[in-house]
């Protein structure tokens, strides 16, 4: 029972994180909101007993893919030179 | 016998993309002529094996299906493979006189180019459904590495909408693998048919089969998600333009045609296959139509793909609830099709790129005069156009006339008007380029003169097409039961 | 509903998700995150799918663990072409064909 | 951003794709299992060579997908590296002077090659391998370049390329040799199988680090690009 509850819970936090890091208007967050949805990934691939991916998950998924997207972010926050910068997009 | 050509098949494109990322861009390129070489015999001697011994399962790393990967070896695999060595080695032949060997990032062109190729040979044997995808990931990322590579904005901007979109279409081809695999506990295509034959839940299948050609169908850019193809194949240096054409498109395509024919007509409906079916026509006119509005020579070869592609389409109507001479038939008019418009559009490509590189300009107004520099490489270009708009006795001709045979054998009249329709417009655009050249213009004429060996590769594709037409029985001979077990 | 059939499940909301944010947002990163999104929910639904009867199954297993390596390949490239071509443009989406006041006005009205 | 209508037609769409691909998913999962694919690799997990079926699945039983998939990872890295600055892959901005973080990178570097060391040796017959190994060395390289310790190596010369496909280059040789031997592609002789796994993970989880290395740190900030075709 408790499981299944834990389950259901780790869905929907799936979900609201997947939905965050989409709708979210700060690209930074988006990203912060995606590595930590690629950690939930890595905790649900325990739960699916899939130990194998849920390091993968956690170190490829979340970890690199994570730190690939902060430095690319931080790139275009520094811009490219004195150039105005088309960092946030509209609406 | 087998073995040694198989594993000569497999290892040499993985070797020679390995090997030639350690050199230059000149030796990577003479490297490359010797696994050319390879590539042809092992390819003719693989063909020469299934012509008078018949095809084979090659059990990779020694475990069968389901539990390991095995590739199909038949008489329609051999002919593919035999045309991608032709195809790819002119292209490849082309760009290694055609692209500036100075160039630091040109270094990678071979590797890519090689990797490319490995990946089209795994997808023409490919019997596993997720060796395939893997497959179509390889030949994507090289081939928008190749679209990139050194690329200004532009060229950045088509391969980022090149790569999106194929990534797209792989993952949901992967998610109907994902349901195929719940449904039935294996990722072999054999297996997937057997069951499918006797399963009393088959039709479960339909979300499954959908998924995987919606995905094929973006990554085959059937109309209306066309949209990345236009600039991925109009930006990209000639030769590569001429691979993505002529090769790289057909790959996805002849994964959803090998899908379709082996589990889907058992399990889609009427509605699928004519909606696949009109799709194509759709895009056959409205590509061509397309084709004869731009102002760049490229982007006018680049839409003419779109609607060349239409017709590949027009598969599915003709395959479905027919009976099986009318289905045959209509397989072997699209596997001509996929091999005249293959060796058609490369060559005009590559007739293209030597246009270009001889008048300095990618408009089509300003071909006027070229007709007199560049006599051999406008020839080509028309016997290539020959080709696309079906005339005889070229490929195109043939693919079309069997295409109509199948239509009007199965009733499906309303196929021949777009056919016919289809023919007229591409006429029409590729007169309209030699209208253009033939103008003549007084204040231009210092053409630069390229290569001859550029403007022969070009020549050798070109003929190759007229050849198909030529030789269309012998062809359809040697791939005997197109799509079908040759055990 | 078994545990897998819930995640299978969670994957197809998660597909519907990813597919709406690669659609409808701009911003190639965005995109590229959507398409990262799709992937995890495929990598769900095939283990979650086949996992569903017969417990733990290595062969999807496996095959999630190649797909997440392919899709850190191909986000990694996206990324390369997207820094390029920030470079190159300053520009971080695609539609880029509209001039700047446009866009503008074209993201009042949106 | 877009019109309303657009927004709206794309809620839809995802909405019916969700709701179909849910009925999808919830229909075959009320199916009988079909699949005895577990049981004949259960009977065929002693020929393998390694204990853990994970690693079985991916070395042996579909060592053609892997291999394809390095090959993937390698154009990523080839496209990432062609792109870089010529001369050096170091970016100054990077440079930190914090001396507690570099005091504590002395331990942590360690520490983690460590374990990546741990994850590759645990593959055989525990959850763990080359690719999870290789991300933790990638993660290593990643801690070591964002407090500005130098990374020579990852300067796109000749090194940086062997790097790259070492892991790849001895998964086709092994490939090779069997089929010279007589056997299929990729088939392992029986008696050798253990080591050659072995060896194959040990240097694909170099390469796969420095694969995933070299993307991070591909910074595309070489100018010069080719003209378009035409335009001279």
């Amino acid at each position: 029972m408790v499981e299944i509850l834990l389950d259901l819970l780790l869905a929907l936090a799936l979900i609201l994180t997947a939905a965050a890091a989409l709708l979210s208007q700060d690209l930074f967050r988006a990203i912060v909101v995606f590595i930590a949805f690629g950690l939930l990934m890595a905790v649900c691939w325990v739960r699916l007993q899939a130990p194998d991916i849920a390091l993968a998950e956690a170190a490829i998924g979340a970890g690199l893919t994570g730190v690939l997207l902060l430095d690319a972010v931080s790139h275009f926050r520094r811009g490219r030179g004195t150039d105005s910068v088309v960092e946030e997009e509209r609406g | 016998m087998s073995n040694w050509l198989m594993a000569g098949l497999l290892f040499t494109p993985l070797a020679l993309a390995t090997v030639s990322l350690l050199l230059g861009f000149r030796q990577g390129r003479a490297l490359s002529w010797l696994g050319m070489l390879l590539q042809l015999l092992v390819s003719v001697g693989l063909w020469w094996l299934v012509r008078h011994e018949g095809g084979f399962y090659y059990t990779l790393a020694g475990w069968d299906a389901p539990l390991g990967i095995e590739l199909r070896v038949d008489g329609l695999v051999v002919t593919f493979l035999l045309l991608t060595t032709l195809v790819a080695s002119g292209c490849g032949i082309h760009a290694g006189f055609y692209l500036e060997p100075d160039r630091p990032w040109q270094r990678y062109f071979w590797p890519l180019y090689w990797f490319l190729w490995a990946g089209l040979n795994t997808v023409w044997m490919g019997g596993d459904l997720f060796n395939l995808y893997v497959g179509l990931e390889l030949i994507t990322l090289s081939a928008v590495g190749l679209v990139a590579l050194g690329g200004q904005a532009e060229a950045l901007r088509a391969a980022l909408r090149y790569l999106l979109a194929a990534l797209l279409g792989s993952l949901a081809y992967l998610l109907g693998v994902a349901l195929v695999y719940g449904q039935f506990g294996t990722l072999s295509l054999a297996d997937v048919a057997g069951q499918v034959r006797v399963s009393e839940h088959a039709l479960l299948m339909r979300p499954a089969l959908v998924l995987m050609l919606v995905g094929l169908a973006l990554k085959t850019a059937l109309f209306p998600l066309h949209g990345w193809l236009p600039p991925a194949h109009g930006i990209a240096k000639s030769p590569v333009s001429a691979l993505l054409s002529a090769l790289v498109v057909k790959a996805s395509f002849y994964i959803a045609a090998r899908v379709w024919l082996e589990a889907g007509v058992a399990v889609a409906s009427q509605w699928m296959a004519q909606l696949l079916g009109v799709l194509g026509a759709v895009a056959i006119i409205w590509g061509s139509w397309l084709a004869l509005c731009q102002p760049r020579l490229k982007q006018v070869v680049a839409y003419s793909s779109v609607a060349q592609i239409g017709y590949l389409f027009l598969l599915f109507p003709l395959t479905f609830g027919v009976e099986a001479s009318v289905s045959l038939h209509a397989q072997q008019g699209i596997t001509l099709q996929v091999i005249s418009h293959a060796l058609a559009k490369a060559a005009m490509f590559l007739a293209a790129g030597n246009l270009i590189l001889a008048v300095g300009s990618n408009r089509v107004e300003a071909l006027a005069g070229v007709s007199h520099f560049l006599p051999f490489s406008l020839f080509s270009f028309g016997l290539a156009g020959v080709s696309l708009m079906g005339l005889p006795p070229s490929g195109g001709f043939a693919a079309k006339w069997m295409l109509l045979q199948a239509s009007m054998a199965s009733g499906q009249w309303w196929w021949i008007m777009v056919l016919a329709g289809g023919g007229l417009l591409s006429a029409a655009y590729v007169f309209r380029i030699y209208k253009a050249s033939f103008l003549e213009r007084d204040e231009q004429d210092h053409f630069y003169h390229p290569d001859r060996r550029l403007e022969v590769a070009a020549m050798l594709l070109a003929l190759a097409s007229l050849g198909v037409g030529v030789s269309g029985s012998q062809v359809l001979s040697v791939m005997a039961m197109p799509f079908e077990e040759v055990q | 509903m078994s545990t897998p059939l819930l995640y299978a499940l969670t994957g197809a909301v998660l597909w519907g998700i990813g597919l709406m944010g690669l659609i409808g947002l701009r911003h190639l990163l965005r995109k590229l995150l959507a398409l990262n999104l799709i992937g995890s929910a495929t990598f769900l639904i095939l283990v979650g799918l086949a996992q569903h009867h017969n417990g733990p199954d290595p062969v999807p297993q496996a095959l999630v663990l190649t797909g997440i390596v392919v899709s850190i390949a191909a986000t990694a490239l996206g990324v390369v072409l997207i820094r390029r071509y920030f470079h190159l443009t300053g520009r971080t989406e695609l539609e880029s064909e509209v001039p700047e006041a446009g866009r503008d006005e074209e993201g009042h009205s949106g | 951003m877009r019109s309303p209508a657009a927004r709206i037609g794309m809620l839809l769409l995802a909405l019916m794709l969700t709701a179909l691909l849910g009925r999808s998913v919830w229909q075959l999962s009320m199916l009988e299992p079909a699949s005895d694919l577990p049981r004949q690799l259960q009977d065929k997990l002693a020929a393998s060579g390694v204990e853990h079926p994970v690693t079985a699945v991916l070395l042996n039983f579909r060592s053609y997908d892997t291999l394809l998939e390095i090959a993937v990872l390698v154009i990523a890295a080839m496209a990432g590296i062609s792109m870089a600055r010529t001369r050096s892959l170091e970016d100054p901005e990077l440079r930190t002077s914090d001396t507690l973080l570099r005091a504590l990178l002395r331990w942590l570097v360690p520490l983690m090659l460590l374990l990546a060391g741990y994850l590759l040796w645990a593959g055989a017959d525990r959850p763990g391998g080359a690719f999870q190994a290789g991300a933790m060395l990638a993660a290593t390289g990643v801690l070591m370049r964002l407090t500005g310790l130098p990374l020579d190596f990852l300067r796109p010369g000749i090194l940086l390329r062997i790097g790259l496909v070492l892991g790849f280059a001895l998964f086709l040789l092994v490939g090779l040799a069997s089929a010279i031997a007589g056997d299929v592609f990729l088939a392992y002789p029986r008696e050798f199988v253990k080591g050659l796994i072995l060896s194959i993970e040990t240097l694909l989880t170099l390469s796969i680090g420095m694969i995933l290395l070299a993307l991070f740190v591909a910074a595309p900030v070489n100018d010069a690009s080719e003209p378009e075709e035409g335009e001279k």
